[in-house]
């Protein structure tokens, strides 16, 4: 797994989490309203960044089935927050595809106040395909 | 490090003994590095900082001064650190408006549990005073030589 | 004036007072000095009051709190701020002293008169509390000239605190509103100023400082027996500037003891031989005392906290300094 | 010019590592006053200390340097080798070159340069050093104790069986405290109040024992040894001596509807009330909120009733000022509040409890008689779920980020208790971890697990949801199955996570007790000094100090106890002698010193001053040297220098500013 | 006689600048003090006094005497150099060279002050005759001439035009390093204003004043006996103001300054007004302002004069009269023994 090592960095600047802070109480996965349809479960995003197992997370059928409803985040007792997480490992395999439409810099343009931040993050999804 | 000619400010810390002094020692047993160019000066408490003092430092040639002291609440003797506090941005914004660099001068308040914090503002600290380089408005030009 | 003199007459003639602590006539028409006078001749030959009597009586009061018996003062407006001061730290002592609130029209400068390029000034008329106090004659070896009487007052009037005597045993005399000027302006002036320029404006300012204490011994808060400066306590005692720090060290130092003390009386400004503002580092602190904790103003009552003696458990925290910019 | 003896300290490798020692040496010697100067391996030794006397003897020193560790570790030892050596113990300064030099730097050229300046400073202010000599002050023999919960009631009960007068002072109208709410304890499943009741008797009829409940602390000055404290005792507006605790009064109270403390608001309780049949002392008092005589002026019926008549509506508070040599905080703990998680519905549903609350539902004294049902309907539940860690291990701004310690155990206690006394009930406990250190502690958790078949899954509920028929979805996560779960439950049980009692903050500041971010007290030393304040004469007792199970709060009760009586057994203390002192012919008599002490050590006299031949009385400050604590506040406040602080002057501490910058 | 046009002052300086060191009244925000020349500093003549006098070219506020440096226990000991550049202070007034003579009395007899000594063999003294004496001059009275002033060179502002006469040697040789600048002249442009000066010096206010019962005959202990003194220094401040400003006085304090690694012996000015002025370890001998205040005039008036033939120790400049904060001054103190019998 020694192709993980910038990746999961990149995850952890991306997401400024840091996931020693997880205590695995599994709360995340206890709120989760996708949890069912993901394979890995959104308590075990954190230990596939902690082990650099990033490949396996960018492969995973959990990256384009949260929901960004922020559940996990809001109840982390931890302040570990996995949304974040997957949300850093999709921009990242985003990234690496070169389908990247947007450019990170040119989206505070487009934002307008009231569009939902779920809405950007499925965009993001979308224009992918 | 002295051997080349990169500029080693000199840095007074005044801490109190009860919370910042103890988190020095923290910092130290925790081995936690910050630069030599600090050196400490043991006081009761932040209530016994003289502006004086902090002027003597600078006139005998310091580059920066520090001082800390228990977190508001948390004084030893209740209330020194109020006082202090006030006295230090009375005389700290004086010195601002002088024309003296107001990095030079800083108040942190550090308990004895917070060595990491100790460290990390000693560290940031010597950066600003390094970024300041020699303090050349506020010293006695007989100190120099 | 003829009023003043009479009642001060009257007083001591009751046994009220032994002594009247007010201002004697000088010998070139502006230079009255501070005097006590004991009897009513003396009183009727030499007292006087009027635009040139700028000199604060309060800090002579220390003195006369030793004497025996109750001496009469005749204090300004502004002058009772800082007999409220001295009363809260102990220095005078209430029931030694009959105050007489006397009004103020402004008080003049005589360097502002000459700085508009009067020399050889042999007499000033305009300046008595009888006169309408808007133009002053001035005779000189050299002729007549006039001048504004608001532009010769000093610094301070232009910036009066009021009309309202904070403590008084009865009031004389009308006061005049000669406020044209805010407080902090030439303060805030300085705050605009870039480090480089407030470091070179204080420095031009200080360079002319020759040590000579008269800032600090015409002080009213600068009431210590022995300052610092005079003593070993600090290793600190110096006598002449020798090197451009210690201007600052003496300045700095002088206004951070009457921080929160300090009545802004402009006392220091007016006696400085050399002209410099010295009002300018008190008026800093009181400014930043005023922002971070609270207006403030020392001398409006015998009781309060000062601000350097005072706290609240939210104050701002020194970073304030950098922060703000 | 001192003549001073400068003594470096190898400390093993932990300073010689780093420090060129021998260099040290070297460049020390040759600084003016320094008569003599070596390094030695061990300086805190038995030998290290003898080089000190020898070298005092032979060199007739005046003046000590210790280049070594931080003074807060050795800084009395040296002292006493000093005094040993013939010296004045505070002849000595420390330079600390260990924790402030050698273990934080690298570069051996540096801190060998740092540590000589250090040196240096400490040699610049050991040459301005005067003998300083400790003054004595008294002791009273009596100790305060503030909470009369098991903790507080422990202590009391040590400190009296010495032999000193101990007063107990209780917000609350009994002693008992949290304790006295529990059913049952573990691991030995005794039940609470059989065993804590006799120690409230027994501490009420003790004879070296006051008991002030209903009562605060409202005001305390002085120092160790000789503290005067007020206490209010609030107006409990029943005359204590003629109230005979029939109860009669509270049967008749029409007011009715105010919540009960005691039962955590699950019932109500009278207006005229004791907390529990058990109060002690057993006199009701009134609570003036909800009487309707102080409300409206009418009623008065507990009056009529009372045939004692030791009802008394005009009671007011009342002052009592007592002096203490110690002081000892119990003021206990409590839950935190719930507000902030709404994912658990404690707000929205009257089912989901916290463990407190099922303490009271399951004691028989309780709002159910102790019969185990739903709040909401008086159901018999059929599956209970247990949350633990709620608001525990936290790092949000929600919870706490300490584990509270106790819930794991008394969680176990509850469903043990439940599956014996209602083997129908299914019982489910989520755990994150399950933290059982203490004796007998796993095997009680096992036997829940083994022999009472409770339910225990690894995972955190994320969601509690009230259903539309009454019941409650708990869906949590199962981590060793990696499943999520919905489950439906008739109870859920919060183990919320415990914290200091709020008015633990007031007193640690009128006692100048330090704090920590949770408000818990801190402790002298975390290991060595546990049960001691650094605040001296202060003594800690409980949870307030961190929290801890019952068997722990009595251990640690009995050690504060054991600590006071080890002051109170003093008849003097020795004072610190680096107190503030006023130099009377620079004083201005102005006050400012005084405004800024917080020990009210600074009074004024009017004496006669002879300054250089000018006699005069003059009004001066005098520092009392028993009350000063030698902060040093006065000594900056004053303008004129005249106010300096022995052992820390001003031109020694410019000394060593001017040492530091040369 | 030579003249130079007023434009051409820049440049003359600067010439004089070229060989020496030049002292000229500059004014800083207000205040007019002799100081250094340079292009940049704005040179004041038309203020007819400075604040301080120029005193300070000659015997400075503070001036170093020696340094000890440490090394490890050794001292080394280096005194400071003696002056050894000519300088030139342009524009002392009559007054303020006659203060010269003052201070040469205390600082060149035996033991000869070697700092002052140096200072006033360099020294060139380019004085300026005043054009307008004002108000609280009084220099008539202790026989100064304000329209013929003492120096090396005498120079006048009439007009736009400066006149140079070279009066001693050292302004010979001073007039001949700037000769290409100066145009030769006659005197009677100069002999005119000397006239008007003197005209002038006649109205002032205190040109009158008599020092009858002073000097060389004052009965001293009468003098130092006197009430009067006790009613005069009762609003004195004890500031130093008089006798930093003052021409004549030459009081001096001798400090040590801790440089960190050695110590610079220096001398400052210091004043008898006070409180720690000749403190000695026993304490003070004078421990009341009056006795600080009776000192001053005391020695101005009666000892310096019973020890120098007569010579008075005020020149009459007026600064005391201008700046004491209080009122306070030499005049009033002369005029009140007068009024008092002269006792």
């Amino acid at each position: 797994m020694s192709h993980g090592t910038n990746k999961a960095d990149k995850i952890k600047e991306i997401s400024g989490v840091n996931p020693l802070k997880c205590m695995k109480c599994g709360k995340c996965s206890a709120t989760c309203p996708a949890f069912d349809e993901m394979d890995i479960k959104p308590h075990q995003f954190v230990s596939y960044v902690l082990n650099d197992d990033i490949e396996a997370l960018a492969n995973s059928k959990s990256l384009w089935k949260c929901l960004s409803c922020f559940a996990c985040i809001e109840r982390c007792p931890r302040d570990v927050k996995p949304g974040k997480l997957i949300d850093a490992a999709r921009q990242i395999v985003i990234r690496e595809k070169g389908a990247d439409y947007l450019k990170a810099d040119e989206i505070p343009a487009l934002l307008d106040e009231d569009l939902p931040q779920q809405l950007l993050v499925s965009a993001f999804r979308r224009y992918r395909r | 490090m002295s051997m080349n000619n990169e500029f080693r400010p000199k840095i007074v810390a005044f801490c109190c003994n009860w919370c910042s002094y103890a988190g020095a020692d923290l910092a130290g047993s925790s081995r936690l590095q910050y630069p030599a160019d600090v050196k400490i000066i043991r006081v009761p408490c932040s209530c016994r900082v003289n502006p004086m003092f902090i002027l003597r430092a600078f006139e005998k040639g310091a580059d920066g001064v520090i001082m800390c002291g228990c977190h508001p609440g948390d004084c030893h003797y209740s209330t020194g650190n109020y006082y202090a506090r006030r006295r230090m941005t009375l005389l700290f914004s004086m010195l601002e408006y002088l024309g003296i660099e107001n990095g030079r001068t800083r108040v942190e308040w550090v308990s004895a549990a917070e060595g990491v914090k100790f460290s990390t503002t000693m560290n940031e600290f010597v950066d600003k005073i390094r970024s300041l380089g020699e303090n050349v408005r506020l010293g006695d030009l007989r100190c120099k030589d | 004036m003829q009023r003043l003199i009479d009642r001060a007459k009257e007083l001591l003639a009751d046994g009220t007072v032994v002594r009247v602590l007010g201002w004697k006539k000088g010998d070139l028409g502006f230079n009255p000095e501070p005097a006590y006078f004991e009897t009513a001749e003396a009183l009727d030959s030499d007292f006087i009051y009027d635009g040139f009597c700028g000199a604060n009586l309060s800090k002579y009061m220390i003195e006369a709190s030793k004497k025996d018996g109750k001496t009469l003062v005749f204090l300004k407006p502004c002058d009772t701020y800082s007999f409220n001061q001295l009363i809260k730290e102990h220095r005078v002592d209430r029931e030694k002293a009959y105050i007489i609130g006397v009004g103020c029209k402004g008080k003049l400068d005589i360097e502002k008169i000459k700085a508009m390029g009067v020399k050889g000034i042999l007499s000033v008329e305009g300046a008595s509390m009888d006169s309408e106090c808007e133009t002053l004659t001035v005779k000189t070896l050299y002729g007549d000239k006039e001048v504004s009487y608001n532009e010769a007052m000093l610094e301070r009037c232009h910036v009066c605190k009021g009309k309202e005597h904070q403590i008084a045993d009865e009031v004389m005399l009308e006061s005049r509103d000669t406020k044209d000027a805010e407080r902090f302006a030439e303060v805030e002036k300085i705050e605009a100023m870039s480090p480089l320029e407030k470091f070179e404006f204080f420095k031009k300012e200080l360079s002319k400082c020759i040590r000579c204490n008269a800032c600090r011994n015409v002080c009213p808060a600068c009431s210590c027996r022995k300052c610092v400066f005079d003593s070993t306590k600090f290793d600190e005692a110096t006598k002449a500037n020798v090197d451009s720090f210690e201007e600052k060290m003496f300045h700095i130092i002088r206004a951070f003891h009457v921080a929160g003390r300090c009545t802004d009386c402009g006392e220091c400004s007016r006696v400085c031989p050399q002209g410099i503002p010295l009002h300018l580092f008190n008026r800093k602190f009181i400014k930043d005392i005023d922002t971070f904790y609270g207006e403030f103003q020392a001398g409006e009552d015998t009781e309060t906290k000062g601000p350097l003696t005072n706290f609240t458990f939210d104050d701002v925290e020194p970073s304030i300094v950098t922060e703000r910019g | 010019m001192q003549r001073i003896g400068v003594f470096v300290c190898h400390c093993g490798s932990n300073i010689a590592a780093t420090v060129d020692v021998k260099k040290v040496v070297e460049i020390i010697s040759q600084e003016p006053g320094v008569a003599h100067c070596e390094d030695y391996q061990y300086m805190c030794s038995e030998a290290g200390q003898a080089k000190i006397l020898e070298a005092v003897k032979e060199k007739n020193l005046s003046g000590i340097v210790v280049c070594s560790c931080s003074p807060r570790m050795h800084e009395g030892t040296f002292r006493k080798a000093a005094e040993r050596a013939g010296l004045n113990p505070y002849m000595v300064e420390i330079a600390n070159i260990r924790e402030h030099c050698s273990w934080i730097h690298k570069d051996m050229e540096e801190a060998t340069e740092k540590a000589v300046i250090l040196a240096r400073a400490a040699i610049a202010k050991v040459n301005l050093n005067a003998p300083l000599y400790p003054g004595e002050s008294r002791v009273t023999k009596r100790a305060l104790v503030i909470g009369g919960g098991i903790a507080g009631i422990q202590t009391a009960l040590d400190i009296a069986d010495a032999g000193y007068e101990v007063d107990i002072v209780e917000k609350t109208p009994s002693i008992g405290g949290r304790m006295s709410q529990l059913d049952k304890t573990f691991p030995t499943l005794d039940c609470s109040a059989c065993i804590l009741t006799p120690k409230m008797v027994e501490a009420a009829a003790h004879e070296k024992i006051t008991i002030y409940t209903y009562s605060e602390v409202d005001k305390v000055t002085g120092f160790v040894g000789d503290f005067t404290v007020d206490i209010r005792k609030k107006a409990r507006s029943i005359d204590m001596d003629k109230c005979t605790g029939c109860g009669v009064c509270q049967e008749k109270c029409p007011s009715k509807k105010t919540p009960s403390e005691f039962n955590r608001g699950l019932n109500t309780r009278s207006a005229i009330y004791t907390p529990f049949a058990q109060a002690i002392p057993n006199v009701p008092v009134i609570d003036r909120e909800a009487c309707i005589k102080f409300k409206t002026g009418k009623c008065g019926l507990c009056e009529k009733v009372c045939q004692a008549g030791a009802i008394n509506y005009e009671q007011t508070d009342e002052i009592v000022t007592e002096k203490y040599g110690a002081i000892v905080v119990a003021t206990g703990f409590d839950t935190i509040k719930l507000d902030n998680y709404d994912e658990y519905a404690y707000n929205q549903s009257p089912d989901v409890i916290t463990s407190l609350e099922l303490e009271r539902v399951m004691n028989a004294a309780g709002p159910t008689k102790g019969h185990l049902e739903r709040l909401s309907d008086g159901k018999h539940p059929e599956h209970i779920v247990f949350v633990q860690c709620v608001g525990s291990r936290c790092n949000d701004n929600r919870g706490k980020s300490y584990c509270s310690k106790i819930c794991c155990m008394y969680t176990a206690k509850h469903a043990m208790l439940i599956r014996d006394k209602y083997p129908d009930v299914k019982v489910t406990v989520f755990y994150i971890d399950v933290r059982t250190p203490g004796k007998n502690f796993d095997e009680f958790y096992r036997r829940a697990v083994e022999e009472y078949g409770v339910n225990y899954i690894k995972g955190q509920v994320g969601k509690v949801a009230p259903q539309s028929d009454g019941s409650l979805l708990v869906q949590a996560s199962d981590l060793l199955d990696n499943k999520q779960i919905k489950l439906k439950a008739d109870m859920v049980v919060l183990a919320t996570a415990i914290e200091p009692d709020p008015s633990v903050r007031r007193i640690a500041t009128m006692l100048t007790a330090s704090i920590d971010t949770n408000n818990f007290l801190t402790e002298s030393h975390a290991k060595l000094r546990p049960v001691e304040s650094p605040t001296a004469g202060i003594f800690l007792s409980g949870v307030c100090q961190g929290p801890k199970d019952i068997p722990e709060t009595v251990a640690q009760a009995g050690a504060a106890a054991v600590k006071a009586i080890g002051l109170l057994a003093k008849d003097k203390l020795l004072t610190n002698p680096c107190t503030a002192k006023s130099d009377e012919l620079l004083c201005n008599g102005c006050s400012v010193c005084a405004n800024v002490c917080p020990y009210g050590a600074i009074s004024y006299e009017v004496v006669q001053v002879n300054d250089h031949g000018i006699r005069e009385d003059r009004r001066v400050a005098r520092v009392n040297n028993a009350l000063c604590q030698g902060c040093g506040a006065c000594t900056v406040a004053c303008p004129s220098g005249a106010m300096d602080l022995q052992g820390f002057s001003n031109r020694q501490i410019i000394a060593e500013v001017d040492a530091i910058c040369r | 006689m030579y003249k130079i046009n007023k434009e051409n002052l820049s440049a003359l300086f600067s010439l004089i600048a070229e060989a020496n060191e030049l002292y000229v009244p500059v004014s800083i925000n207000g205040a007019v003090n002799f100081a250094a020349w340079d292009e940049d500093v704005q040179v004041d003549l038309d203020t007819l006094k400075t604040v301080k006098s120029p005193k300070d070219a000659f015997f400075p506020q503070s001036e170093t005497l020696y340094s000890c440096k440490r090394n490890g226990k050794k001292l080394s000991i280096t005194p400071e150099e003696l002056s050894s550049k000519d300088f030139v202070v342009f524009g002392m007034k009559a007054c303020d060279v006659k203060g010269l003579a003052v201070l040469d009395k205390v600082f060149l007899v035996d033991p000869v002050d070697s700092y002052y000594k140096a200072r006033r063999e360099h020294g060139i003294i380019v004085s300026l005759a005043c054009s307008q004496p004002e108000e609280a001059c009084f220099c008539n009275v202790f026989g100064i001439d304000a329209s013929s002033p003492e120096g090396d060179v005498q120079v006048y502002m009439i007009g736009d035009e400066l006149f140079w006469n070279a009066v001693t040697q050292k302004g010979e040789k001073l007039t001949e390093q700037v000769k290409s600048l100066l145009a030769d002249t006659d005197e009677a442009k100069v002999e005119e204003e000397k006239a008007s000066i003197k005209a002038i010096v006649e109205r002032l206010p205190y040109s009158n004043l008599s020092l009858d019962g002073w000097g060389e005959d004052a009965v001293l202990l009468d003098k130092f006996n006197s009430p009067i003194w006790e009613e005069l220094y009762k609003p004195c401040l004890a500031c130093g103001t008089c006798t930093f400003v003052c021409p004549t006085c030459q009081c001096y304090d001798i400090k040590d300054y801790n440089t960190g690694n050695g110590v610079q012996r220096y001398r400052c000015w210091d004043s008898c007004m006070y409180s720690d002025f000749t403190m000695m370890a026993h304490g003070n001998n004078r421990t009341s302002q009056m006795q600080r205040y009776r000192q001053r005039f005391m020695h101005k008036l009666v000892y310096y004069p019973q020890n120098n033939d007569g010579m008075y120790s005020c020149v009459g400049c007026g600064r005391c009269v201008d700046k004491c904060p209080t009122g306070l001054n030499i005049v009033k103190v002369i005029k009140a023994f007068e009024k008092g019998g002269n006792k």
